[in-house]
């Protein structure tokens, strides 16, 4: 055994509170130890070539880096032994940095445990064993959940790039928030003028299979073979037969029903389409509302659709998708106004959420684009807008920005005065946050060209008094009390993750954050990946955006998913659960405590039955390893004999 | 542990590689300090901790044993820390009938976001067993 | 030779704490449902009603011994030059045991054959063989499964002992058998032995009668011939060992048995070679590295162990068995495998016995 | 203590007749019953491996059949018929809750059993002096005539520990029940006494008993080898040296491991039969570890070894909400 050890000073992060060369003198020390130094930089090129020479000159057969964490450089340093022809398994790290220097103080305490850490890692990689990853075959096709802008963009430009994308939107039509909008900040221009041609070549893309009105069930296997099980939800129209001609919608009875799409601002029909551009164009029933469904008679759809595409019994229906990469581009909810009664959400009408303020100002919207308060109707002279109405407080546990209301606000500010050259909004913000391009301008130009009145302040309350709405706050600026006498009061209401984020990614085996939002691999470096390989983020899915960078995300996680698929056999993980036969005694505890169904039973020559990995299903968890009473089956690079081995080096000193 | 008390006492932590080392990395970035005693074992899951690794270092003279996974519903791989919980939790309570106090040993969780939650759960433990003091004599262990 | 000595029983403990100090005594003590040999600590705990749990063997060959220790040490800072450092480790402790009884020491006879006659003789076995004295203690009544005098034993059998007692008129007759037996003679506290003698001739004579009577039922185990046909007929083995439960109970509750295993135990870079009892009951006994098992069911294991103490140690050894009928892996046995019973159908079959 | 139940039952005993034509009746759909026999003393039963009808005149069943006979059951290829007393049925419906054997190939004769008597207390009684008969007299008392004499015992006064606080004396699952089935009054916490009461010791006081009994051990692999729920057997981690969680030594750290590792392994799996206990010649009380995990797999999961085939052992499971653990904040 010659094991090589290589101790960073990471300049001063390391050997600033650790006495490296202590540690390197002490290394040296320990038998199979055939060499041991210290370097600067250990990651910088010269660094890697240093452990290159030194393992040729030396003919090291085993390496400890001491370093940064595994998490950031295991990679790195793997390459390194190998382009040296070690295999990259013969490596082991020692996190002196991040578990040491970085969190404690006292030097002579540090490089005690460094020593100790260090020796543990040694004591590892003298058991490590050379691993040798195979290869499996990719699908290449691509799973996009949501139909927002960011799925869309990833759609396209994986389909573009020549794969099979299945895109699954849970809403009748695609489009997502911003079919909703009107226009556009900072361009003001009109947003389903932008969208609507991208939603069409979804629609038309030979390459792009869409379900609408459909959710992800169940997702099994792994990166370069998903069986994804999607269901498709009833709508009680045979989308064959349907050609949206809408002819249903103006009939149909129930008038009352609640338009998702318009966030309630106006009713909708039982049957409907939900705006002019959808796609699919298809009627969908509710059958909450429907009078066929929930008292069963009624029936006028069904008599009056030219194509008989009316279908009452219609049931779920379940299909399974194979595909080989997922990218996951769900988008966000918003908080409800009814979340605000200090404002009176709720309780009066003419307190709205921005984003139904989007719909009435939209010219397909139920105001056909006429701004009319929802009380009376009337035009509104005075507009109120609250930034901020959710986000960044604590008290309602969302202590994030929404990242995008501020310029929004500024926008429809903007339109009120086109809409409306009499009337006069109010803004009350607590910072003005315009930091893309062009949008510090657009906002300014709210403010100067178009008389907006910015208080800088939160307001306390708002009451009702006559026909109007009383909005009471501070002018922190002036200092003094601020009162405005309102006819509409519009809150931007915080950006929130969906209800089911949590079910998706558990499915999905992707972490989440606190709020629900998706967690990547790297905040920085690694912006679209998760930490579930051959799974993508896109967009507001992992926080909140606006739509460049939804769109700029979209494109990225189809990048990755072309640079994925560029390859036509991927390599497998070879840290994978391996079965001794000659020691399983076929209990098969392990095939019951496999998350992944990666453990079945196989029968031998000599009719004894044991358990055997599928290697490329086998995750690497190694929770079979510490079910297997015998030790028959243990996850290779963490056996227990490696385990053991750190655990004595420490524990027994010796 | 710390400057005034150099007499550090034996505490082995498994952490998970996905969150609670990740956890433990983030305190490091974020330069939350910690006492010194702990050594770190990484393992892929907590799920992967067999319950005879807190009882070999118990046993092989660790005078504390700290396990450490992602909170349940966030394991990366999706059970692991479902059945550690039951693993752990059996342990801990078979651990005093044998005469062995279960504080020294303690198994929670730490996402790779909470870096100050692991400097806690480092600094409380740390202080716990230096409370109960050296489970092993200098000389002889406690077991023979 | 005859030199004895009386030693009256309230003379135990003063005579016993003379004894502990020519050397590490070791006496039978009652430990929880259980009686094991343990260094002497004072008489109270003494126990010589019945045969200990577990034989004296355990004393002079242990069941778990360091041959030596080991160190991998850097010469100086030398990268590159490793030493092995080697601690020997012979024991040297002078071993007095007393209380085993006569099957004990017969069984320490059976061991000596292997280990020092021979000239591959094992050096740690030998040294505490030389560095022990043992006293038995005569037997005054049968214990169930005993079958001493159907091997050639019996309950005043001397074979291997260096002094023997016997328990008489509210005291014990110590009587030396060999040189070494001297050591427990070697006491102001007895008094002259040679009244006692007739005293303890009937009682030899009325304990062997019992014993003789008891071991009638098992009658006359002998060696077994290698001709044995029945010895190869496997439905006769697992017809007697399904219910084998391949523990080592029997064998490691054998005073004769002697088979054992070396091991390694380091951890990273040091370490000791061990040597321990093994058990030819274990599957690992004969299991090869290839991961064949020559012994693969409990009842091969058995049988060879059967041949192994009536058919090849015989052959091996001028025809003496390799059991003192001592009855423990009877009496212990979880499932009561009874060998006698083995053996004595193996004798009945027609070419059994001697040729 | 209520030994009410097992007095009255005692006064029936049972019929080997009935016994030993239910075997022979099975004898035709099996290759083997497995029952007991009478042993090498008038004491001592062992265990009877049935192939041919002429061996089914020894078969008994009285106090002295205390083996659990599903300890050869885990892989045995053949199809079998066997005898089980209340306790070791629990066995059966274990091996089935892990699917290590197909109830296809399996014909169960349950006896309903007044108790067993402890074999050792008797030895210890009589000095291990040889046995050269016993009686059972009127059901409830025992007349052993040893070389020394005769003694007599009330068979309460020798019963085994684990009958004491037996729960199920009928047993849970069978194909023929062989006399009446017995009820039994004892609650599950009163079975667990022992444990409890230990419970209430010191760290300090329980460390060194246990230091005590493990002492005596002397890795005979009785105790192991002796369960029936002990699966792996030839191939346990307790001999391996891959995995190498145990040295070969003879110290206690080696031992307090090894009993770590049996314990653990059947946690959530052992169902009581003793069979550890009894197998040991050393006397220590092995099971105990082993009961006082099933008294936490009660108090965690609501869950009781053996008692219906339908469960699943909690350690190869688990709730995504665990109501009864409480995570352990500092």
């Amino acid at each position: 055994m010659r094991v090589g050890v290589f101790i960073c000073h990471c300049g001063n992060n390391i050997a600033g509170t650790v006495d490296v060369q202590k540690v390197a003198e002490e290394m040296r020390k320990i038998p199979g130890v055939a060499y041991a130094t210290t370097y600067m930089y250990t990651c910088s090129e010269p660094g890697q070539n240093e452990i290159i020479e030194a393992i040729k000159k030396y003919n090291l057969n085993r390496v400890v880096v001491a370093a940064c964490s595994p998490r950031m450089h295991e990679l790195t340093f793997r390459k390194t032994i190998e382009k040296a022809g070690l295999n990259r398994y013969f490596l082991e790290m020692a996190n002196i940095r991040e578990h040491i220097s970085w969190v404690g103080d006292d030097r002579e305490l540090n490089t005690k445990k460094a020593i100790d850490v260090v020796r543990m890692a040694i004591a590892k990689v003298m058991n490590n064993k050379p691993l040798y990853s195979s290869s499996f075959r990719v699908n290449k096709r691509v799973l996009v959940i949501g139909g927002g802008v960011a799925g869309m963009q990833a759609a396209l430009d994986c389909a573009d790039g020549g794969l099979e994308v299945v895109l699954v939107e849970k809403t009748q039509s695609i489009g997502g928030m911003m079919a909703r909008l009107d226009k556009t900040f900072p361009t003001i221009d009109c947003s389903i003028c932008i969208l609507g041609p991208k939603m069409v070549d979804v629609a038309q893309h030979e390459k792009i299979k869409l379900y609408a009105y459909s959710e992800i069930e169940d997702v099994k296997g792994y990166i370069g073979n998903y069986q994804v099980t999607i269901r498709k939800k009833a709508t009680y129209v045979d989308w064959k037969k349907c050609t949206g001609c809408g002819l249903c919608m103006e009939k149909c009875p129930s008038k009352n029903a609640y338009d998702y799409f318009n966030f309630g601002i106006a009713p909708t029909r039982a049957i409907s389409i939900p705006f002019p551009q959808a796609i699919p164009k298809k009627a969908k029933i509710d059958p909450n509302y429907c009078r066929y469904l929930t008292k069963g008679k009624c029936g006028v759809c069904a008599k009056i659709c030219p194509t008989k595409a009316i279908d009452y019994d219609m049931k779920d229906e379940l299909v399974v998708e194979e595909v080989g990469a997922i990218i996951v581009a769900t988008g966000y909810s918003l908080m409800g106004v009814e979340n605000f009664p200090e404002y009176g959400g709720g309780r009066y009408a003419d307190v709205i959420t921005g984003i139904q303020y989007e719909r009435i100002l939209n010219a397909s919207g139920p105001t056909a684009g006429h701004i009319k308060r929802p009380s009376d109707g009337k035009e509104p002279e005075t507009v109120v807008f609250i930034a901020c109405c959710g986000s960044r407080d604590k008290s309602l546990g969302i202590p994030y920005c929404s990242n995008f209301c501020c310029m929004y606000i500024a926008k429809q500010a903007i339109l009120t005065k086109d809409h409306l050259p009499n009337s006069q909004s109010y803004v009350f913000y607590m910072d003005i946050r315009a930091p893309g391009k062009g949008y510090d301008e657009f906002t300014r130009r709210a403010q100067e060209e178009y008389g907006v009145k910015y208080i800088r302040g939160r307001v306390s309350k708002i009451y009702p008094k006559g026909d109007k709405l009383i909005v009471k706050g501070a002018d922190t600026l002036l200092g003094v009390q601020a009162e405005v006498e309102a006819d509409l009061v519009v809150l931007a209401n915080a950006v929130i993750s969906n209800p089911d984020a949590a079910k998706l990614a558990e499915k999905l085996r992707i972490s989440y954050d606190t709020f629900g939002f998706y967690v990547e691999s790297h905040p920085k470096l690694r912006p679209v990946e998760t930490n579930t390989s051959g799974v993508f983020l896109a967009g507001a899915c992992q926080g909140p955006k606006d739509i460049p960078a939804s769109v700029s995300q979209g494109s990225a996680a189809a990048s990755k998913v072309l640079s994925l698929f560029s390859k036509d056999m991927l390599e497998s993980d070879p840290q994978v659960s391996y079965v001794n036969p000659n020691i399983c005694v076929g209990c098969m505890k392990c095939v019951k405590t496999c998350p992944f169904g990666a453990i079945k039973e196989e029968e031998l020559r000599d009719g004894r039955k044991v358990a055997k990995v599928i290697e490329t299903v086998c995750a690497g968890c190694g929770i079979c390893t510490s079910t297997c009473p015998c030790g028959a089956i243990q996850l290779q690079h963490f056996t227990d004999n490696q385990i053991l081995a750190e655990v004595n080096a420490f524990v027994s000193g010796k | 542990m710390s400057q005034e008390n150099k007499r550090e006492l034996k505490i082995i932590g498994f952490l998970c590689n996905w969150c609670s080392y990740g956890g433990a990395d983030t305190a490091g970035v974020s330069r939350f300090k910690q006492p010194t005693d702990l050594r770190i074992v990484r393992v892929p899951c907590s799920g992967r901790v067999d319950p005879l690794f807190v009882v070999k270092a118990l046993i092989g003279g660790a005078d504390g044993v700290l396990v450490s996974g992602c909170h349940p519903r966030d394991c990366h791989y999706s059970d692991g820390n479902f059945y550690a919980r039951r693993r752990l939790e059996m342990l801990k309570r078979l651990l005093p009938f044998l005469g062995i106090d279960p504080r020294r040993f303690r198994y929670t969780w730490v996402s790779a976001s909470e870096g100050q939650r692991w400097q806690r759960v480092v600094t409380e433990f740390t202080k716990l067993i230096h409370e109960l003091g050296p489970l092993h004599g200098e000389k002889e262990k406690a077991f023979e | 030779m005859g030199r004895n000595g009386f030693l009256r029983k309230d003379r135990l403990e003063a005579y016993l704490n003379n004894l502990s100090k020519k050397g590490g005594l070791y006496v039978p003590k009652e430990e929880k449902g259980a009686i094991v040999f343990r260094k002497y600590s004072g008489v109270s705990e003494l126990s010589l009603k019945k045969p200990a749990t577990t034989p004296a063997k355990s004393i002079i060959y242990l069941q778990s011994e360091t041959f030596f220790r080991f160190m991998f040490e850097k010469e100086g800072n030398g990268l590159d030059k490793v030493n092995v450092r080697i601690q020997e480790n012979m024991d040297q402790e002078i071993r007095i045991i007393f209380g085993a009884r006569p099957c004990d020491a017969k069984g320490f006879s059976v061991i000596d054959r292997v280990f020092i006659d021979t000239d591959t003789q094992d050096v740690y076995y030998k040294k505490r063989r030389e560095n022990s004295y043992i006293a038995t203690k005569s037997c005054d009544s049968p214990s169930s499964g005993c079958f001493c005098i159907s091997v050639g034993g019996g309950p005043f059998d001397e074979e291997g002992s260096d002094a023997q007692f016997t328990e008489i008129n509210g005291g014990y007759l110590i009587e030396a058998i060999t040189e070494k037996g001297n050591i427990f003679l070697e006491s102001e506290l007895l008094e002259p032995g040679e009244t006692y003698l007739e005293e303890k001739r009937k009682r030899k004579e009325e304990v062997e009668r019992l014993v003789k009577e008891y071991c009638e039922r098992v009658g006359k185990i002998e060696p077994l011939s290698p001709k044995l046909r029945l010895f190869s007929d496997e439905d006769f083995w697992k017809k007697h060992l399904s219910k084998c439960l391949s523990c080592g109970v029997c064998t490691y509750l054998c005073p004769t048995c002697y088979c054992f295993n070396i091991t390694d135990e380091k951890t990273f870079y040091e370490g000791e070679r061990i040597r321990s009892w093994d058990s030819c009951m274990f599957f690992h006994f004969t299991l090869e590295a290839s991961g064949h098992n020559p012994r693969p069911d409990k009842f091969k294991r058995f049988r060879n162990r059967v041949g192994h103490k009536f058919m090849f140690y015989p052959e091996r050894y001028s025809g003496q068995i390799a059991c003192c009928g001592c009855g423990r892996c009877v009496r212990f046995c979880p499932v009561s495998v009874d060998i006698r019973e083995i053996v004595l159908e193996l004798m009945k079959s027609e070419e059994g016995g001697r040729e | 203590m209520n030994w009410d139940h097992y007095m009255e039952k005692r006064r029936k005993p049972l019929s080997e007749k009935g016994l030993r034509e239910k075997i022979s009746q099975i004898l035709k759909e099996v290759d083997v019953v497995i029952s007991w026999k009478m042993g090498f003393d008038p004491i001592h039963a062992t265990p009877h491996f049935i192939r041919d009808e002429k061996e089914i005149e020894e078969s008994v069943f009285n106090v002295f059949c205390v083996h659990n006979l599903t300890t050869y059951l885990p892989f045995m290829k053949e199809k079998v018929g066997i005898v089980v007393k209340g306790c070791d049925s629990r066995t059966l419906v274990q091996f089935i809750q892990e699917g290590l054997i197909t109830r296809e190939n399996l014909k169960i004769i349950g006896i309903p059993c007044s108790g067993v008597v402890d074999v050792k207390k008797i030895m210890e009684e009589i000095g291990e002096s040889p046995v050269l008969q016993a009686e059972i007299l009127d059901n409830s008392s025992l007349k052993i005539r040893t070389l020394d004499g005769e003694k007599f015992f009330q068979i309460d006064s020798v019963l085994a520990q684990k009958c004491k606080t037996c729960r199920y004396p009928t047993p849970l699952i069978y194909d023929h029940l062989i006399g009446e089935p017995i009820k039994s009054q004892i609650g599950w916490d009163k079975a667990y006494e022992d444990v409890t009461e230990f419970d209430k010791k010191t760290l300090e006081e329980k460390l060194s008993f246990w230091k005590k009994e493990f002492e005596k051990c002397i890795r005979c692999y009785a105790c192991r080898n002796a369960c029936p729920l002990c699966v792996c057997q030839d191939r346990c981690i307790a001999e391996s040296r891959d995995p190498h969680f145990v040295s070969q030594k003879l110290e206690l750290p080696e031992k307090f491991m090894f009993h770590f590792i049996h314990a653990i392994h059947l946690a959530g799996r052992c169902v009581e039969c003793g069979e550890c206990e009894r197998a040991c010649p050393m006397g220590i009380p092995v099971k105990m570890m082993k009961k006082k995990i099933n008294y936490e797999m009660k108090q965690l999961f609501d869950y009781e070894t053996g008692i219906n085939v339908d469960d699943k052992p909690p350690m190869y499971t688990f709730k995504v909400e665990e109501e009864k653990i409480k995570e352990h904040e500092l």
